[in-house]
């Protein structure tokens, strides 16, 4: 199961999607809004996707990580809009009948997902700055006014 | 051909929109996109060389063909999760 | 924070625990009863423990886990007494700036857990058997009467 | 001097109690507590060899001396998780 939201991540219903009798372990990461990068301080994020194209390439993580390892349910969630400090912005959710099935396709997943799956995150800091996150990308200025 | 390219995260910022067309040559590939956009839209030229991009909703590279009618995205590096 | 408990582990309860504006990542990892094992069917289970020995090897564990990684906060819950088919029978929760932290803290504490906590599982077989099960311990008969 | 051992698991299971009397020299080491069980309760005594000891609540190996009124526990290998 894949899902984008533009609402809080309903753990609970994430760990219920994944949880069968035939699983003997679970692991569930989140992903959550940090307070402090660097030393500098964050006041809340927003993240927006190519809903499409972010849709599919989680289908086909889901789809490649029960290729790799024997699990039982995959569930990854990835919230887009406006998040406050805490918020989780992703839950990806394993369940497979032992536990290191379970830790390393979980990993995978969100290790792989960060790499391909389009969704990006800006950081609005606490200075009123705000500037979108591009790994490895040079931008021209450090801090750029919030565009929204 | 008339192509458009949806745009994302900083390059929807720095283009000030989402979406931009194209003038192509039929039969014009992933290269010539990165190159006539940064052509057109000089304050994308520095992460057009850097983005990828996107026919339909699957990567492609420099070397592939734009079929007519594509869907064409500029995926800046990502940073979900 | 460290607990043993005779009643359902409350996951969320677990996840608010470890949730924090300095953490980036939380890993949690359940360990639920899975019907099968080596194709023989589980139809329930049974876990005891050696109460003040198992909450001071918790202890120890967090405080490994503590002195190991950078993590922001810990939570283990191990539930003891009867257990149906699909409950979750353990719950480590662990949140850190990183994910790799989170998922490398995780993944050490119920490894360990399951070395040195003195709490023991009866698989009590669907056709009626029950065993305590004892990892690298022949046993004089496969299968033994229920004791309790 | 007298040392009480508690049982846990198959090992309660086994001698049908969850706690055990012993005799033991002043002195004596957890290495002969393992024996001294094995001997005393036969059905112990291949549990026994390969059992884990605790003194309080902290692992101790053979060589450990047992305290006076020590807390003392039969750990037989552990499958919680």
């Amino acid at each position: 199961m894949v899902e984008l939201t533009q609402t809080t991540i309903d753990t609970a219903e994430v760990l219920r999607c994944v949880s069968s009798p035939a699983a003997g372990a679970v692991v569930l990461f989140l992903g959550t809004a940090r307070e402090f990068t660097a030393g500098r301080r964050t006041a809340s994020l927003d993240y927006e996707c190519y809903p499409a194209m972010a849709e599919k390439k989680l289908a086909e993580l889901e789809a490649e990580a029960r290729r790799r390892w024997p699990i039982v349910a995959c569930a990854i969630v990835h919230r887009v809009g406006h998040l406050d400090l805490g918020e989780a912005s992703v839950a990806v959710a394993v369940s497979a009948p032992h536990r290191h099935t379970a830790f390393e396709a979980g990993r995978w997943l969100i290790d792989t997902l960060k790499e391909v799956v389009p969704i990006w995150k800006k950081e609005n800091w606490a200075d009123g700055a705000s500037k979108w996150v591009h790994p490895g990308l040079t931008q021209p200025n450090d801090e750029c006014a919030n565009d929204e | 051909m008339k192509v458009r390219v949806k745009l994302f995260a900083v390059a929807r910022q720095l283009a000030g929109r989402d979406e931009l067309e194209l003038s192509l040559p039929a039969g014009a590939t992933i290269g010539e996109l990165r190159h006539a956009l940064g052509e057109q839209s000089p304050e994308l030229a520095s992460l057009a060389q850097h983005a990828m991009f996107a026919v339909g909703t699957e990567y492609a590279d420099d070397r592939t063909t734009i079929p007519e009618n594509a869907d064409l995205a500029c995926i800046p590096p990502v940073s979900g999760g």
